[in-house]
């Protein structure tokens, strides 16, 4: 039936998502930009997951996405306060300027 | 109660009781020279608790006042420790040179003495630990801890601005090999699950640690280049001139020979007769080729540190020369004369020392004339000289006699024009020798001994010096003494013929090879 | 052994060496703080005692069915198993005529030094230094083994080391002393290997075995035997001062004279044809090795000749001479005439010493002059000095009835009738050189006391004699010498004399040693003998001819003589450029040693190698830290890599990689 | 007792401390100190840590439907992690004095990551792992920064945050696919369904990904590139926490998913790290080796430690696991201990950060010197300290599992290690060249700060001088872990067999 | 119908990915991730996970990304100048992230056989609906994750405070 779709498009999707993200990191210079695309890595994992969990009929791949949630709220609470942070002693959000530390 | 079977394991202890109590001791006044020259007498004295009960006639390969109980059970390591005719006068040995080492430091060290004797007394505890401790993993142990006291030594006594440098040169070079004789050892483990020494020279004796004979080659080579750097051999000694010329005196009494030549007569030829025999020429040629390297270079050197360093490495080399001519005659001088050359280098460093305390240098061409000055001084040193350049009634002839017949008599290839080669060394030796001494004593007064106040050798410098004086003598009249116990060893290890040597010229060029890889 | 060994107590075997052992650790250690007089009685004492023991053996060696060797047995030395080497003395007549004329002669020299040296600082030093030297000297002649003797070879070397550079605060003195034990150490060298040689083939080091091991096997010709022949010749050259290893004795001048006479004359310069005699039925097995030694003997002995033929210094004259008679025994060793090489030992002894001390006698009349060319009429001036040396001088000579001449025509003799192809020849060279023997012993003769009377009188400047200082204390013009320096000249003087005529007395005393050489021979031409008696006459005459006419008839004849074969002469005098040869190898070594080995081999390879090491490590690592850019995108990028990388390797590694 | 009760017991309890010290915390006065807390805190772990000896003698509990396997194993980490919670909190709890900013929080902190670690070790379920990964890695995030205003502290927090996110969104996607390529989630299904999983590859890259999201996490090369930054900037107390407790934790996890996870993949990720060892050992002294800056230095070095744990992967299981457990702890040991004599050199405003600045150390505070000086010569791995023990066992069991080349790599690495270590050994005992360092130099040695020293070095000794007992545990640990299935590799010699271990308690 | 889901919010889902890649003002970046959030949701519908499909709208693009813009604006980040900090990135990250890409998907598709297809409102093992069961197994089975998940929200609000306050002094 032409409805259907085979699981592997969406795998194939949720990589293409995370492959943007890992890309978006290495591109963007502005550490927000760079946390939003981990934020899309992450939802490239939570549509594998739900791709699986349908394939599998197993609810508990469902159940790892919604701990993911929960888990990329925490991180952005944290993450963004860290972001202020850095703001405050260096006021740029540029990573390119971050690099105090080298060799 | 019977103390031989503890008598080792207090040997071990007292010098590192008394390391802890220096360290607990406030460092004023001569205290911890005091402190220090207590524990070493007392070591020294317990030394001597072996040859007075040492069975002379038990049969050869058993190990007495042996201590043999399991440390950890797995891996299997046992705490065992034991000393056989090979490593008994070495520990003796060890125990004497460390109070005449406290002696000669008394006034040399006045800063940070206490650093000074609780690493000092550190280093010895190392030492007697390697001599005596039968199990791999216990002596790899003490072979590796050895290192610290004396970079430290070395680092923080130094003599110029080098030495820090020094130092480190010297740790990597021993600390390295060491590293692949970790791989060995534990190779050797895995085949045969035994760290036990005698248990691995059996099966060594009986072919059956490994079927691999190219692995075992690889782990003898393994050993062998481990010690080889450590005694040093020839073309392996790039730490040693460095480590000497820096070194405080006490700590160079006790830098070269004695390990490493030890570990290669107790290990490389207990667990691989085989490829130490096959191995056996090319060692045969460095040592010949040292010996006569180490006298030449020492021909030519201007300070008088440096000249000891090169004159240590001929003389190690004689006893490889000795100990790889896997002859009665050559083994047992080799293992004499680690002790006697021990000894005289020993003497040879102290009186380099006391001299360094007058003159604050070790340039000859800042000395010379001071015979007139210094008359005890010039003795000591020209009996010293003699000791070394194997003048007859004194120590060092009788090793130098036997490891060069021995040399003679050996099966290897070239053995006679090495023997040759090696013989001439007793040519330059003395000439290097008889030209310091003529540099620093004979002649005209130097810039030194012209502006600088001295006084000859005062009692504790006597003390120090007598000792040692009464010892060459001893070992070079009175030698069968020594030679009883060690030709026990000495006859055992030339007594593992193996089966299969080949024809030489193969040898030769099969452990060549294999060196070069 | 024999059973008469049991009659004879052997400890006094022992003291022989050990009672001047002890005088030097008394005089050694305490010396510094004794009187003179104590150090000098302790000296005397205890080598007068072992000279009493030495005549007391000859009364029990010469009697009838006296052993032929009494041998002292004790504990080992060095013992392994399947080596053992022990403290054996053994006295046989061979060893008992060269005791006699070590602790014979030597007690007159400790003598003689006793007033020699009276006035020097380290006084004590010195004879302590003579003490130890008679100690060694003695185990050398004892010994029943190599090892031992090598003990005594080595230790008269330190001896003769320590006595030479006396004066160390010369630098001239410190060198000759070191270049003596230097020369002597190559002469060791061989020594060494050939006793190694001996163990690997005898297993053994005792005389009696080796010597008797070789009479079992009579099929053993040359081969190793001969190595080891050639290397103990080796070791002789260097102890008894023959080519190519002579160059150390001229030098060895430098210590005080009695040394010289001594050391450098009397014995220890002898311990290598007693070596080569000790060990004869070695060298027997070898006619190679034995014309060697003949060969080595004879162009040592005419060389040392011609350079003592223009020698100036006296005590130098001494030397070269001592160089050349050596080389007479030599020939007589090589020849196989060791019996005529022993005799030739013995009288040379006498009369060696006994120049020499006349020689150190004049020395110290002149405060310390040396040079012949600053001497000359001292004949009136120190008469007993004058008559003793003349009767060395005629001596050494070899005119008739002096010792010289009986010892030294033996071993003409031996050579001309040897089996030796070359026996004419060295015959003839042996002549020649005796010629020359008495042409420079009568120039010397004549310079130093007849002529006008070249040196200055009363020196106050005087630098004491052999140039060392303080001798200040009596610089008072030429004077004849206290007695207990002339006592042991006229001693020696007649022994000069009368030395020679005990060989009629006993010729054969040496045969149980060496069996009867060439006893046939002799007996049968009896006119050969004579004849040969009459050139060696003759040619002594002609040299002393020339003597007389250079330095007595008309002086200066000599100069305009030397003028005329200018290069010759130069070369002579020169000592044929032997010293600067050997001193271009001798830098030649150490700029090989400076350039290639501490340059190239320790700089480069030993050090070297460890450095790139270190290097390239260093560089690794500063490539490792450029990637710690600190710049969190590279971070990630390398991060991104890696997990490329993993992922890679997960899905395809199988085939990467060989389970 | 209720297992869900007895399973989590050390978990518990450390979750009540930190509540408590949570509500604590705003009833002090601004100004006072937070000592109190930070006792309140070194009760709890101690508490914990009685808890988890209670534990061990209770044998395998499993409960929460089996997400959660208390056993030897976890024990073991649990233990560990409370060690190196309680030589932190004893080693910080003068740390903040005078700099008054919030060190009740970073009390909680510490102990809330704690629960976070010890949760990844025990947890079977792969979503309880994540959970606790996330609790300690962002608890870490925080206390990287929290030497506010400094900006290095804020960029070595944003750093490990950002590539810490990064990590994590693959060690998820690890998870997701492993889920796809088993339909579970949990060790032992997961286990299971790989023998009858239909879709092989994406198994391997499950493991893959996972590999990834740990290997950064114990930063293993060449996933170890926030290592030193991180380490540099972040406050020593916490470098020295961050780089021993979360790593066991990460250890542990990678252990029980190689072996019981993954285990039939063996011979896929044996060689992989394999190849990650011998990079991160290579790297990480390299990268060390010519470095000045102390604290960097032992970031580099302490990749080259993750890569000598990672040998002990290479091995056969049975001495296998238990040499990686054993070298973690001896590791943590020494690693500890040195950022301990770092915190009481350098204090809060860390001015001494170069080895010139350490030299001549042994003339002004010769006790930290000493301190210092034992931990380098462990780290080298000189015998009778934990550190050569820990390599010894660890290249024993390569070796013993045919992995010599791996052990020469490896120990030639330790003989350039030494280069660096001994560079500042040597230091610490001669002459001062330059005098900058005396002046900024923090006090003299507190009390708890010396306890906790003494006891990181006591572990360190004991560990190389009678490492006996605690071979022993760390044997049962690894034999609780293996699934009954698995080969036993000892039947080449006894002696290595857990099982003749308790045969024969070793004696001294 | 599902393909027809599948290629439209697919799409969009992957225009909002690039176009976060291409925006240089982090609120732009910021949108399109909602934009792709929303599209997700609705696949996470299709996929029959009617619960996460509402979490994924409520929580993660209503909160979440209200958080991002609200810090985005308070720190009223401009858009972002493009510095040449590193190379690296460039040389071995895009590769590598290229890599990854491929890699997945060649797997993906390799497998796609036994990877089967999915249908509208996929039915799942009992005919409870998706809330039942997820609240379910979320209280019974996964019981300790969810617990523990207050510690981890616990420590993020410590977080928060410790690093967003001012440092008094």
């Amino acid at each position: 039936m032409a409805a259907q779709v085979p699981t592997a498009y969406y795998l194939v999707l949720g990589a293409i998502l995370f492959s943007i993200g890992v890309g978006s990191f290495l591109i963007k210079r502005n550490i927000i930009t760079i946390f939003i695309s981990i934020e899309l890595m992450l939802n490239a994992v939570n549509l594998t997951f739900v791709a699986f969990a349908h394939q599998w009929h197993q609810i508990s791949g469902q159940i790892f996405v919604f701990f993911v949630m929960v888990v990329a709220a925490a991180e952005a609470a944290v993450g963004l306060a860290i972001i202020i942070a850095i703001f405050r002693t260096r006021q740029t959000l540029n990573v390119d300027q971050i690099d105090l530390m080298k060799l | 109660m019977n103390i031989d079977h503890s008598i080792l394991t207090i040997l071990i202890l007292v010098p590192l009781a008394g390391a802890i109590l220096l360290a607990l001791l406030p460092d004023k006044g001569k205290l911890m020279q005091w402190g220090a020259l207590a524990v070493t007498l007392i070591t020294f004295l317990l030394t001597l608790h072996l040859p007075f009960h040492y069975d002379y006639g038990a049969a050869s390969g058993t190990f007495q006042f042996a201590t043999d109980v399991p440390w950890i059970a797995s891996p299997a390591i046992r705490y065992h420790l034991g000393v056989d005719g090979l490593s008994m006068w070495l520990v003796v040995l060890t125990g004497i040179l460390a109070p005449l080492g406290v002696l000669v430091s008394w006034r040399a060290i006045d800063t940070r003495k206490k650093t000074f004797y609780i690493f000092f007394l550190l280093q010895q505890v190392a030492m007697i630990g390697v001599f005596v401790s039968l199990d791999l993993f216990l002596y790899y142990g003490f072979w590796e801890f050895s290192l610290i006291p004396m970079t430290i030594l070395i680092a923080t006594f130094g003599r110029t601005e080098n030495r820090r440098r020094a130092a480190i040169k010297f740790f990597l070079y021993a600390f390295i090999p060491s590293a692949i004789l970790l791989v060995g050892i534990l190779w050797l483990y895995a085949q045969t699950g035994t760290f036990d020494l005698p248990r691995l020279t059996q099966l060594a004796a009986a072919h059956s640690i490994s079927g691999n004979s190219a692995a075992l080659w690889l782990c003898s080579l393994s050993f062998l280049v481990a010690f080889a750097v450590k005694v040093p051999v020839f073309p392996l000694h790039g730490w040693l001139s460095d480590a000497i010329s820096e070194a405080p005196t006490a700590a160079v009494m006790v830098l070269a020979g004695k390990l490493g030549l030890y570990s290669i007569l107790r290990f490389s030829f207990g667990i691989f007769p085989e490829q130490s025999h096959r191995i056996a020429p090319l060692m045969l040629a460095l040592g010949a080729i040292g010996i006569v390297y180490g006298a030449l270079l020492a021909l030519v050197q201007k300070d008088l540190k440096r000249l000891s360093a090169y004159a240590t490495l001929s003389a190690v080399a004689f006893i490889i020369f000795g100990i790889f001519s896997f002859t009665v005659s050559g083994l047992d001088g080799g293992i004499f004369h680690i002790v006697s050359e021990s000894l005289t280098g020993a003497a040879f460093f102290m009186l380099l020392g006391i001299l360094y305390e007058r003159y604050g240098t070790y340039d000859m061409r800042e000395l010379g004339g001071i015979a007139s000055k210094l008359p005890w001084m010039v003795t000591m040193f020209v009996i010293m000289t003699l000791s070394l350049v194997g003048l007859p009634m004194l120590n060092g002839f009788v090793g130098e006699f036997l490891i060069l017949s021995g040399g003679m008599q050996s099966v290897f290839a070239y053995h006679v024009a090495w023997t040759v080669l090696a013989t001439s060394g007793v040519i330059l030796s003395a000439s290097y020798m008889l030209w310091m001494i003529q540099r620093v004593f004979y002649g005209n007064l130097g810039v030194k001994p012209e502006n600088v106040k001295s006084w000859d050798l005062d009692a504790r410098e006597h003390l120090a010096m007598w000792p040692l004086v009464i010892l060459f003598l001893a070992m070079g009249v009175a030698s069968p003494i020594w030679l009883r116990a060690i030709d026990a060893a000495g006859t055992r290890i030339a007594a593992t013929q193996t089966s299969s040597v080949q024809p030489q010229a193969q040898m030769t060029t099969a452990s060549a090879n294999s060196e070069a890889k | 052994m024999s059973p008469q060994t049991s009659m004879i107590p052997t400890c006094y075997l022992w003291l022989i060496p050990l009672l001047p052992f002890v005088g030097f650790l008394i005089n050694g250690i305490l010396g510094r703080k004794l009187p003179r007089a104590a150090v000098t009685a302790v000296a005397l004492i205890f080598t007068a005692i072992p000279a009493g023991i030495v005549a007391w053996l000859w009364s029990v060696m010469t009697v009838s069915n006296a052993p032929e060797a009494i041998h002292a047995v004790s504990r080992p030395w060095i013992a392994i198993s399947g080596f053992q080497v022990n403290f054996d003395f053994t006295v046989d007549h061979l060893t008992l005529i060269m005791l006699s004329v070590i602790t014979g002669v030597g007690f007159l020299i400790h003598l003689y030094s006793a007033g020699y040296m009276a006035h020097e600082e380290g006084y004590w030093r010195f004879f302590a230094y003579l003490n130890l030297f008679m100690f060694f000297m003695s185990v050398l002649v004892l010994s029943s083994s190599f090892l031992l003797l090598f003990v005594g070879w080595e230790g008269v070397g330190l001896a003769s080391y320590l006595l030479i550079g006396f004066y160390f605060k010369k630098d001239s003195a410190a060198n000759a002393g070191k270049k003596a034990f230097i020369v002597n150490r190559i002469g060791d060298f061989g020594f060494l290997l050939a006793m190694f040689l001996i163990v690997a083939h005898f297993g053994n080091l005792n005389f009696t075995d080796v010597f008797a091991s070789i009479s079992q096997h009579p099929e053993w010709h040359g081969g190793f035997l001969t190595a080891i022949a050639l290397l103990l010749v080796v070791g002789a050259t260097g102890k008894s001062a023959q080519i190519p290893l002579y160059i150390w004795l001229p030098d060895a001048m430098e210590g005080p004279t009695p040394v010289s006479a001594l050391i450098h004359a009397a014995t220890m310069v002898t311990a290598g044809i007693y070596m080569v005699a000790r060990c004869h039925t070695l060298f027997d097995r070898s006619p190679y090795a034995l014309a060697v030694v003949a060969i080595i003997g004879a162009a040592t002995a005419i060389v040392a000749a011609s350079i003592g033929m223009v020698q100036h210094d006296i005590k130098r004259v001494l030397a070269y001479s001592t160089v050349s008679q050596l080389g007479y025994m030599f020939l007589a060793c090589g020849v196989g005439a060791y019996a005529a090489g022993i005799f030739h030992l013995l009288t040379h002894a006498f009369f060696k010493a006994l120049l020499f001390l006349a020689a150190g006698s004049v020395i110290h009349a002149l405060s310390g002059e040396q040079d012949m060319r600053n001497m000359g009429g001292l004949r009136k001036r120190i008469p007993i000095t004058f008559w003793t040396m003349t009767s060395g001088v005629f001596a050494i000579a070899g005119i008739w009835p002096f010792a010289g001449f009986f010892s030294k025509d033996a071993i003409l003799y031996q050579t001309f009738i040897s089996d030796n192809h070359l026996g004419k020849l060295l015959w003839l060279v042996g002549v020649v050189t005796a010629g020359m023997t008495s042409f420079y012993m009568f120039r010397l003769w004549f310079k130093t006391f007849f002529g006008e009377e070249r040196f200055e009188e009363a020196p106050q400047d005087a630098h004491g004699h052999d140039s060392h200082a303080s001798h200040n204390s009596h610089s008072h013009g030429v004077h004849e010498s206290p007695w207990v320096m002339l006592l042991p000249l006229v001693i020696l003087g007649i022994l000069s004399l009368v030395g020679g005529w005990e060989h009629v007395a006993f010729g054969n005393f040496l045969d149980p040693v060496f069996g009867t050489v060439a006893e046939g021979t002799t007996a049968a031409s009896h006119g050969l003998e004579l004849t040969l008696v009459a050139i060696s006459l003759l040619v002594v005459a002609i040299g002393f001819f020339f003597a007389w006419l250079f330095y007595y008839k008309k002086p200066g004849t000599a100069g305009a003589f030397a003028l005329k074969v200018k290069p010759l002469y130069s070369l002579v005098e020169n000592k044929f450029w032997v010293d600067e040869i050997y001193g271009f190898f001798v830098t030649g070594l150490l700029m090989f040693t400076r350039m290639i080995l501490a340059g190239l081999v320790e700089t480069g390879l030993v050090n070297g190698s460890g450095a790139l090491t270190g290097a390239t490590t260093r560089g690794l690592s500063t490539v490792t830290r450029r990637v710690q850019s600190g710049n969190i995108r590279s971070y990630a990028g390398w991060l991104a890599l890696g997990a490329a990388a993993v992922l890679v390797f997960m899905i395809f590694g199988r085939s990467l990689w060989v389970h | 007792m209720n297992p869900n009760i007895t399973a989590l017991l050390p978990e518990y309890i450390l979750t009540i401390v930190g509540v408590l010290i949570m509500l604590a915390e705003p009833m002090l006065p601004q100004g006072a100190s937070r000592k109190p807390l930070g006792w309140l805190a070194i009760l709890g772990t101690l508490g914990a840590g009685f808890a988890g000896w209670y534990q061990l003698h209770l044998g395998t509990i499993t409960a929460f439907s089996n997400s959660i396997q208390v056993d030897a194993f976890s024990v073991f980490f649990h233990l560990l992690i409370c060690a190196i919670v309680l030589v932190t909190l004893l080693i910080s709890l003068d740390y903040f004095e005078g700099n008054a900013s919030h060190s009740g929080e970073y009390f909680a902190l510490i102990v809330f990551s704690a629960v976070g670690m010890m949760l990844m070790t025990c947890a079977t379920e792969l979503l309880v792992v994540f959970v606790g990964l996330e609790i300690s890695s962002i608890a870490t995030y925080i206390m990287c920064g929290f030497r506010k205003g400094s900006a290095a502290g804020a960029e070595s927090s944003i750093k490990y945050f950002l590539l810490g996110s990064f990590a994590t969104a693959f060690f998820l996607y690890g998870i997701a696919l492993a889920f796809g390529a088993t339909g579970s989630t949990s060790i032992a299904a997961i286990a299971q369904g790989l023998d009858t999983t239909t879709t092989p590859r994406m198994a391997f890259l499950a493991l893959a990904m996972i590999l990834i999201g740990l290997g950064f996490k114990v930063s293993a090369a060449p996933f170890h590139v926030w290592t030193p930054d991180v380490y540099q900037g972040a406050p020593s107390p916490v470098v020295g926490y961050m780089s021993t407790a979360p790593k066991a934790a990460a250890f542990a996890v990678l252990l029980r998913i190689t072996f019981s996870a993954f285990g039939s993949m063996e011979h896929r990720w044996a060689i992989l790290l394999w190849v990650l060892a011998a990079l991160s050992m290579t790297i990480g002294n390299l990268g060390a080796l010519l470095q000045r800056d102390v604290k960097r230095m032992l970031a580099y070095s302490s990749i080259a430690h993750a890569g000598y744990i990672l040998v002990a992967f290479t091995a056969l299981r049975s001495d296998g696991i238990a040499a990686a457990c054993f070298y973690t702890a001896s590791y943590a040991a020494m690693q500890i201990g040195a950022f301990a004599v770092i915190t009481q050199v350098t204090g809060y405003n860390e001015q001494i950060r170069t080895t010139d600045d350490y030299t001549g150390l042994g003339l002004r505070r010769p006790i930290l010197a000493a301190f210092l000086a034992l931990f380098l010569i462990s780290l080298i791995g000189i015998p009778f300290t934990g550190g050569f023990f820990g390599k010894f066992y660890v290249f024993s069991a390569a070796i013993h599992a045919n992995h010599v080349w791996l052990a020469v790599i490896g120990l030639l690495n330790s003989g350039v290690a030494c280069f660096y270590y001994l560079r500042l050994l040597v230091a610490l005992y001669s002459r001062p060249v330059t005098e900058t360092a005396q002046t900024t130099e923090g006090r003299n040695l507190s009390v708890p700060a010396g306890v906790g020293l003494t006891l990181a070095a006591a572990a360190t000794l004991v560990l190389g001088i009678l490492p006996g007992h605690f071979l022993n545990l760390a044997q049962r640990a690894s034999a609780s872990t293996i699934p009954a299935s698995a080969p036993v590799s000892c039947i080449e010699y006894p002696g290595n067999c857990p099982a003749a271990t308790a045969a024969m308690p070793p004696r001294q | 119908m599902q393909l027809a889901l599948f290629i439209i919010f697919g799409a969009l889902a992957v225009a909002g990915a690039l176009n976060l890649l291409l925006q240089r003002h982090p609120i732009n970046s910021a949108l399109s991730l909602v934009v792709v959030m929303m599209s997700l949701a609705v696949l996470y519908w299709s996929l029959g996970a009617e619960f996460l499909a509402a979490a994924q709208v409520i929580v993660y693009s209503g909160a979440i990304m209200v958080l991002f813009v609200f810090v985005i604006m308070l720190l009223n980040a401009g858009e972002e100048e493009r510095t040449k900090g590193s190379r690296a990135a460039y040389i071995v990250g895009i590769p590598g992230a290229a890599a990854i890409f491929c890699l997945l998907s060649f797997v993906f598709l390799s497998e796609q056989k036994a990877l089967g297809v999915a249908n509208l409102g996929g039915h799942l093992d009992n005919g409870l609906n998706n809330i039942a069961e997820i609240s379910q197994v979320l209280f019974t089975k996964q019981l300790l994750p969810f617990e523990v998940t207050s510690i981890l929200i616990l420590v993020a609000i410590l977080g928060a405070v410790v690093l967003a306050r001012k440092e008094e002094q």
